[in-house]
């Protein structure tokens, strides 16, 4: 499969330094000298960074001048690069395909440690280019058309800035929320580090118009079940839980609510994490968005035993807004681009015995003293101790459950400044006795030091060691009271400081079906499990799906501006694909040669994408390259050979292996 | 291979190597030919230049015992006709049976049938192949005749165009009956353990019954034909019975109940020179009855009769060397099932002076009196109203192990011998096929020509063609005989003097 | 070229998606591991025709490593499916040819799992260094020699012949 | 008057069934026998090779050569048919891949000399006689040729001009074959004679076989009831037709059996076992090890299935570890 036009391949070869990246661990001299001996290459030349205007103009004056019409880029993974130099060949009239790139950097001069063995490995790699780009055919790229709409999944802060970007821009957006509410965390949030505002004053109206706004379908009590299709065509299945009352009709009086048979709320209540209570119909919290009812069919008489006197419908009389009929529902919506903002989850503390969490009662979770501290929350921001007291001194364990050998190695980024904030304002709450234990004090980020010294001055004791253990203080009339145990590596001094109350700074962690959610949009996931950027600083809200992007503590631990600024990035990025309209493919797609095929319909079933059809007419298979995503399994699969696919033919593959095999 | 046995076959490499490439400068008929297979007979002459030994090498070795090992048990058929193009149909029919024993089921009645059917066509235009094609030239155009005309093309101006064609269109519509049951004619696939793939249509079945009857007369009229060319001519009858052909060796064939010749089924009886019974027995017990002798100048093996232990290449009512094919067939049954075959049978005996007759070349005659025989049984079969039954086939359930089956194939008696693990996977296999079974005589038959018909050193392109019928009269499949052997070698004839010298070069022209 | 002492020398095939860009990520956490493996890029490991594999080792791979995604994360929802079950009959398939186990290997390895990719190769390299070189193209050619020497001895001897003729 | 083309057929490691398709051009032989001078053909005439050799070089129009090749008698014979022709032929799937003795090259030859002439069950031969290259049996040398450590095509030996593949070949594609040899209308040199497409197209069969096997097993036909109007694969048996070249009128497929490939790979493909491998393992549904495992039960010889008739022009040829190794000279 030569070029169609029989002229001579002449290929010119080029190998980048990257800096002291690759020319640093290989010889170069040698790759190139070793280069320009092979088979049909023309010129071979070194440069300081091809991907840099100067190294792409090199190759473009070298085209014209020497009349190249393959290329060969020995550098960077073609993952980072490859786009780079076939626009840069395709600027000067040479099609893009014709050009390849060879990935001596990450596969070669950065993992390897024998410059010899390394400047091997580069001329095989090199040697199997220089066959395989002979082979080469003319391409055009193939262009998939974006559909406008959106999904935003997780309505936390990241999913409501990035659903409002978008919906502002005029596009229609899905923004599906797994709980009754949105807000996500931070709606749990008294106040905010470092400036110190409210949570719920910054986020309620960014809530309410989320709740109003007529570009933005608000889907909560919802879940993502399938997702079906690619890049500007997804075809998506939202399942909506029956929350009992519908949606149209409820006004959000909250009458029913107050009719319940229970006189008092007498259940664990999920937003306040149990401190408080509600009742089997409840609103999830005061500014709950939208500002729905819901009926809980595990507490709920009338589900249990189905002989409840139904006040609350009575009450709601004909508004008729509850229904104990109820079903759930499924939706199926078309985008062409979905933002993930799925959020974290805090770590669990029982995971650390020692800490107590869960079983001394004075010990909480840094979220629970949130919810303490907020004016909304169940003790309507008093600080106080499960019998109601005041506690005198605190002690704040930083960094639980992160930079862990046994838990988690990675640092959460958000704990030390929460904490402080916690020690600040417990101690205005209170005036109580402040104690943080931390590992190190980690303040990055515009004015973050600032806070932290303030706090200092506030008074707050601060203490440079890892809590080991956390124990009832056994003297006597002690009621409840606790001993920390810990090392202050500073003065290295055991200490046991007794403290009323344990405040443990949790870390974040990704959310526990994490893996399923991954699965179902064909992402990836890092070590830690939060899911992986397409790349670390290059794109770092792209995911390896093309047209699903990452917003939010999803992607990993990060601060509510941080959190904001991925979110408005996500938006842009699938707003840029929007307004553009379509996106480029790879033209790597299979294709029958129909003269060869013997119509024994192997290759039909296996392609999960239905590409491929067969015509019974004909007695040939053949493929929708509209619907090929390239992957090329029919091509392996076919019996007969004769099912070919571009920039992946089978003599290329071959000649490559050839080729790294024939440098011995 | 150890080092020091390493040397050897260097040291003897590069001998072989010397006196092959010596070889191509002696006197040669090179290859031997109109045989399925190759072969290589060196003939040492004494001071007077007669003959003082010759030997009858068969140099291959393709190793298919050793290559089935591991094989499915089921490709065994198919695997196994590759020993021979010649006779597939009775290498895969053999097989079949022997998967029939391993997996201990029988084939219903029509499943039987067909094989039967199948393969006596198979018997019968295979005759008609070596009659014409192979053997046939030597009388037909005359064992003294030129070169260009000993073969088919000499054969149809013999016996006229039209009858050529006859010969070559019955042959062609017989296979056709092979092919629609076996798919392929040459390697067929029909055979199956406890069966056959394949039923018979009954809308095919006047076809086929038709087929079967002019089979007959096709069959008939070869007997005739080899009546009038071969017995009508003294010379022919003299050389038939002449001594140089003649050997008393014990002869073995398959025999139904009542020791009429079977070609498909039955039990083995071995008759001695005098056409006393000395055995008979069944597949299964065929290790008691045949062992396999080794010489060092073949890679030919030599089966001989176990109880009576080997004696060496010896002629005589105690030798342990056996025959096989059309002549010992006759020779070891008391007749044959079917009334025209029998007439025939009559007739050669009586023709040929009583049982048993001794003269190799008498084998070209039994082959037709065999030819009527199957042309009749297929005509019985066809006509069985149970043959279109749709029950071809019964599914084995029993655990294999070891199977045991054998047929007459037309060049005789042609024993498989399967071992496998309980999954049906080939662990050991044994092919004692039939030109093996006449190895020994075959080697005999070689030499007593040389002797008888090289004196003096006087030696003429026919006389050497006449050695070489001794050999054909077998119509010997080296093909087969040397399945076990690693690619083919044409038959040389080298006559050294007393001095072990080459004598002189004779071309053919 | 100097005869530099045997090295293993491995052909992988890695997927685009999970294991070529695992194989980046050790490079960019700069991991070291022996350099004794080439790699080619396919999009999905189903892409991987067994043809391929065979030729590597008919050119003198020593092994071969088939790099995907995990089961369950196919980029194209089944191909590494399709590859496991390819790799389990050709692995059979090579065994009864007298390939050992350990030069044909299919490794899951996502994204993330640089590290892994360090370990494989690494783990991967020893084996084969224990098992030593494989080398078709050599077993091919002392193979041949048997009927070369005589292609050379019919040379010698047609010579000879034309020879005589001239006589 | 011009004299006709000359031509010889010839056979190396083969069982016959080569010159039988020749035989079974039935009443056409008589046509071919008319159109050509047959030269040689040492199964069915008189001439011997001192002819042959007599003949000056390129001066037949084309030699068959069917069988593969084992012995240096063959290579021999080979090397002098392709001086004396202007086009060699590889006639059948020995000369054209190895063939079914090519199985062989998965074992060494040492294995077979030791059954054959001491393990094999009816052997008398407690002495452990051997046939040896040269023996002396009294006072006469006599000797055996030398053999070759494995098998291989024809074209692993000698230059070949194009291929008729088949076991056997089939009288259709044999007579087209010499049509175009005697009409001189050839396709481009080294061209297998027969159609490039799989036999699927031309199986009576294809159009029972559903687009999606997902099987779940493959079978073994000893073991199952086939359906003779079914496509095999359907029915679960593993067949090679899809990786097979058609032109052999689908006739094992007719005899309701599975095809095991005679017919070789299509001219796109290298090794036909890595493709049919590669088809069939893909038809699977299994996911798990357990159950893929189980699935590949109906095929437990590999090789023998695959590459039935090409394991010598394979990509690996013969079992890897074989004699000689470097170091051992080879026999």
């Amino acid at each position: 499969m030569k070029p169609t036009n029989n002229e001579p391949v002449r290929i010119g070869f080029y190998i980048c330094h990257c800096g002291t990246n690759i020319a640093g661990a290989l010889d170069l001299a040698d790759v190139v000298k070793y280069a320009a001996t092979l088979p049909d290459v023309a010129l071979a030349r070194d440069y300081k960074y091809m991907c840099s205007d100067p190294g792409q103009e090199l190759i473009q004056r070298d085209i014209r001048d020497h009349n190249l019409n393959r290329i060969i880029v020995a550098a960077c993974s073609p993952l980072m690069h490859e786009r780079t130099f076939r626009n840069a060949t395709e600027k000067v009239g040479l099609n893009p395909f014709y050009c390849h790139m060879v990935n001596i950097r990450e596969h070669d001069a950065w993992v390897h440690t024998d410059r010899v063995e390394a400047t091997a490995k580069a001329k095989a790699l090199a040697h199997a280019a220089v066959r395989r780009v002979a082979l080469h055919k003319p391409l055009e790229t193939k262009k998939v058309p974006i559909h406008g709409d959106v999904l935003v999944v997780g309505a936390g802060i990241a999913g409501i800035h990035a659903a409002l970007t978008l919906a502002n821009a005029g596009k229609r957006v899905y923004l599906v929320e797994r709980e009754p509410t949105i807000g996500g965390h931070m709606a749990k949030f008294d106040k905010t580090f470092p400036t110190l505002d409210c949570a719920a004053c910054i986020l309620t109206p960014k809530m309410s118009a989320v709740g109003t706004h007529a570009n933005i379908t608000l889907w909560t009590y919802s879940e993502v079940t399938k997702v079906d299709g690619y890049i500007g065509n997804f075809d998506v299945t939202v399942k909506r839980k029956p929350r009992y009352v519908i949606e149209d009709t409820c006004t959000g009086c909250l009458e029913c609510i107050e009719a319940c048979i229970y006189r008092e709320p007498k259940f664990a209540d999920e937003f306040n994490l149990g401190l408080g209570k509600r009742k089997p119909i409840y609103l999830p919290f005061p500014q709950a968005t939208p500002p729905l009812v819901l009926i809980d069919p595990e507490t709920c008489i009338e589900f249990k035993t189905g002989k409840c006197k139904k006040t609350c419908v009575e009450i709601c009389a004909d508004r008729r807004a509850i229904d104990f009929k109820q079903q759930e529902e499924t939706q199926q919506i078309h985008v062409g681009t979905i933002i993930i903002a799925t959020g974290f989850r805090v770590f669990d503390a029982r995971r650390i015995p020692y800490y107590g969490y869960g079983v001394y009662p004075n010990v909480y979770n840094a979220l629970e003293v949130e919810r303490l501290l907020n004016a909304a929350g169940p003790t309507g921001g008093e600080v106080i101790l499960r019998d109601g007291k005041k506690p005198r001194s605190v002690g704040i364990i930083h960094c639980v459950g992160s930079r862990d050998e046994n838990t988690n190695r990675y640092c959460s980024r958000v704990c030390c400044l929460y904490s402080l904030k916690l020690a600040h304002l417990i101690k205005e709450h209170t005036g109580a006795q402040v104690h943080n234990f931390y590992i190190d004090i980690r303040t990055p980020g515009k004015s973050m030091e600032e806070f932290y010294n303030r706090v200092a001055e506030e008074g707050v004791d601060l203490v440079r060691g890892k809590v080991a253990d956390v124990y009832p203080d056994p003297s006597d009339g002690a009621n409840g009271r606790l001993v920390l145990q810990v090392e202050d590596t500073l003065s290295s001094r055991i200490l046991k400081v007794p403290v009323d109350m344990v405040v443990l700074a949790t870390g974040l962690e990704p959310q526990a079906d994490a893996q399923e959610i991954r699965r179902l949009f064909n992402m990836s996931c890092g070590a830690e499990g939060f899911f992986l950027e397409r790349h670390p600083k290059l794109a770092p809200v792209n995911t390896f799906a093309d047209g699903v992007f990452l917003a939010g503590c999803c992607q990993g631990p990060k601060d509510i501006p941080d959190t904001v600024a991925q979110a408005g990035a996500a938006a842009a990025e699938a707003l840029s694909l929007i307004v553009r309209g379509y996106t480029e493919q790879e033209p790597n797609t299979a294709y029958v040669v129909e003269e060869d095929c013997s119509g024994c319909k192997s290759c039909v079933p296996l392609c999960p994408y239905t590409a491929i059809s067969f015509d019974a007419g004909k007695k040939k298979a053949k493929i929708n390259e509209a619907l090929c995503k390239g992957c090329g399994v029919c091509v392996a699969s076919c019996p007969s050979g004769s099912i070919g696919q571009n920039l992946f033919e089978d003599d290329q593959l071959l000649s490559e292996v050839e080729g790294v095999l024939t440098y011995a | 291979m150890n080092p020091a046995a390493q040397q050897v076959w260097n040291e003897a490499n590069r001998n072989a190597n010397a006196a092959y490439q010596a070889s191509r400068r002696r006197l040669t008929i090179d290859p031997i030919t109109r045989l399925e297979g190759h072969g290589k007979i060196e003939i040492f002459l004494d001071d007077k230049g007669d003959v003082d030994r010759a030997y009858m090498q068969v140099p291959e070795l393709r190793g298919f015992e050793v290559f089935c090992q591991g094989r499915p048990a089921e490709d065994m058929p198919q695997l196994t006709s590759r020993i021979c193009g010649v006779c597939p149909t009775a290498h895969h029919m053999a097989s079949a049976k022997t998967l029939d024993d391993l997996y201990q089921v029988e084939p219903p009645p029509a499943g039987r049938m067909i094989r039967e059917l199948v393969y006596n066509t198979f018997m019968l235009e295979d005759h008609a192949l070596h009659f014409f094609v192979l053997g046939g030239p030597d009388f037909v155009v005359g064992p003294e005749a030129p070169p260009a005309q000993r073969n088919i093309v000499g054969v149809i101006g013999k016996v006229g165009l039209e009858a050529g064609k006859r010969v070559i269109s019955s042959r062609r519509r017989l296979r056709e009956l092979i092919a629609y049951f076996g798919g392929k004619v040459v390697h067929p696939v029909l055979g199956l353990p406890g069966g056959v793939s394949k039923g018979l249509k009954a809308e095919d079945l006047p076809k086929f019954r038709e087929l079967a009857q002019d089979g007959l007369e096709f069959a008939l009229w070869t007997l005739n034909v080899f009546k009038q060319i071969v017995l009508a001519n003294p010379d022919y009858v003299k050389l038939i019975t002449s001594d140089a052909y003649t050997h008393k060796t014990c002869y073995m064939g398959m025999v139904d109940e009542q020791n009429r010749v079977n070609f498909y089924d039955g039990k083995l009886r071995v008759v001695d020179c005098n056409g006393k019974e000395v055995c008979k027995f069944t597949a299964r017990q065929y290790l008691d009855y045949v062992a396999e002798h080794v010489e060092p100048w073949s890679y030919m093996k030599f089966p001989f009769l176990k109880p009576r232990g080997w004696k060496g290449f010896v002629e005589g009512p105690e030798t342990s060397i056996y025959s096989v094919a059309p002549l010992a067939r006759l020779n070891a049954a008391d007749g044959m099932a079917t009334p025209k075959a029998q007439a025939a049978y009559e007739e050669f005996y009586k023709t040929l002076g009583g049982k048993p007759v001794h003269h190799t070349l008498a084998n070209h005659w039994a082959r037709v009196v065999e030819m009527v025989y199957a042309a009749e049984r297929m005509v019985q079969l066809i006509n069985e109203p149970e043959i279109t039954s749709p029950e071809v086939r019964r599914l084995p359930t029993s655990v294999p192990k070891v199977g045991m089956g054998v047929v007459e194939a037309p060049r005789g008696t042609l024993f498989h011998h399967y071992e496998t693990d309980p999954n049906g996977l080939i662990r050991l296999a044994n092919l004692i096929v039939a030109t093996g079974n006449n190895a020994a005589r075959i080697a005999m038959s070689v030499e007593r020509a040389a002797k008888a018909l090289i004196k003096a050193g006087e030696v003429s392109e026919g006389l050497l063609n006449k050695v070489e019928m001794a050999f054909r009269a077998y119509d010997p499949c080296l093909g087969c005989a040397t399945h076990s052997l690693p690619g083919h070698l044409p038959l040389r004839v080298s006559i050294y003097d007393h001095d072990r010298k080459l004598v002189r070069q004779l071309i053919q022209s | 070229m100097p005869e530099r002492e045997w090295q293993p020398r491995i052909v992988a095939f890695f997927c685009n998606w999970c294991t070529y860009t695992a194989a980046d990520l050790a490079g960019v956490s700069r991991m070291k591991y022996p350099p004794n493996g080439c790699v080619i890029r396919l999009m999905c490991s189903g892409r991987l025709d067994p043809q391929l594999v065979l030729t590597a080792f008919a050119r003198g791979a020593d092994g071969v490593l088939i790099g995907g995604c995990h089961p369950g994360d196919c980029h194209y929802v089944e191909g590494n499916y399709k590859t496991l079950r390819r790799f389990r009959l050709l692995s059979r398939l090579l065994q009864e040819l007298g390939i050992e186990e350990e030069r044909l290997r299919l490794e899951w390895i996502s994204a993330a799992e640089g590290e892994k990719i360090r370990h494989v190769v690494t783990d991967m390299v020893e084996k084969l260094r224990t098992l030593g070189p494989l080398n078709l193209p050599g077993r091919h050619e002392e193979w041949d020699k048997e009927i070369e020497a005589l292609a050379h001895e019919a040379q010698a001897h047609e010579r000879e012949e034309a020879m005589s003729y001239a006589h | 008057m011009p004299t006709k083309p000359k031509v010889a057929f010839y056979w190396c490691a083969s069982c016959g069934g080569c010159e039988e398709a020749v035989v079974d051009l039935a009443e056409d032989i008589l046509g071919v026998v008319e159109a050509v001078d047959i030269v040689y053909w040492p199964v069915a005439m008189d001439f011997k090779k001192k002819d042959l050799e007599a003949l000056a070089d390129q001066s037949l129009v084309a030699a068959l050569v069917n069988g593969a090749i084992r012995t240096s008698e063959q290579e021999d014979m080979a090397r002098l048919l392709r001086r004396k022709s202007q086009y060699l032929l590889a006639y059948g799937a020995c000369a054209h891949l190895g063939g079914i003795p090519g199985l062989a090259n998965q074992f060494a030859r040492e294995d077979i000399l030791r059954y054959v002439y001491e393990a094999a069950p009816s052997m008398a031969n407690d002495s452990k006689t051997r046939p040896q290259i040269e023996s002396r049996n009294n006072g006469d040398a006599v000797t055996l040729p030398e053999f070759r450590n494995g098998v291989r095509a024809l074209d692993q030996v000698v230059e070949v001009d194009y291929y008729i593949p088949g076991c056997p070949p089939t009288p259709g594609i044999t007579k087209a074959a010499l049509g175009a040899l005697l009409a001189g209308k050839l396709p481009p040199k080294g061209t297998v004679l027969a159609p490039d497409v799989a036999l699927c197209e031309q199986c009576p069969r294809v159009d029972s076989k559903p687009q999606d096997l997902s099987l779940t097993q493959f079978k073994r036909p000893h073991l199952t009831c086939l359906d003779p109007e079914k496509c095999l694969l359907a029915q679960g048996i593993p067949c090679l037709g899809p990786a097979t070249r058609g032109g052999c009128e689908a006739l094992c497929i007719k005899g309701n059996m599975a095809c095991t490939g005679c017919f070789g790979p299509t001219s796109r493909v290298r090794d036909q076992g890595a493709k049919i491998l590669s088809c069939l393992a893909s038809t699977l549904a299994a996911k798990e090890d357990q159950a893929i495992e189980e699935g590949f039960a109906g095929i437990p010889d590999p090789v023998g299935t695959f590459y039935r008739y090409s394991l010598p022009s394979s990509l690996l040829r013969r079992k890897v570890d074989l004699p000689p190794m470097k170091g051992e000279p080879s026999l």
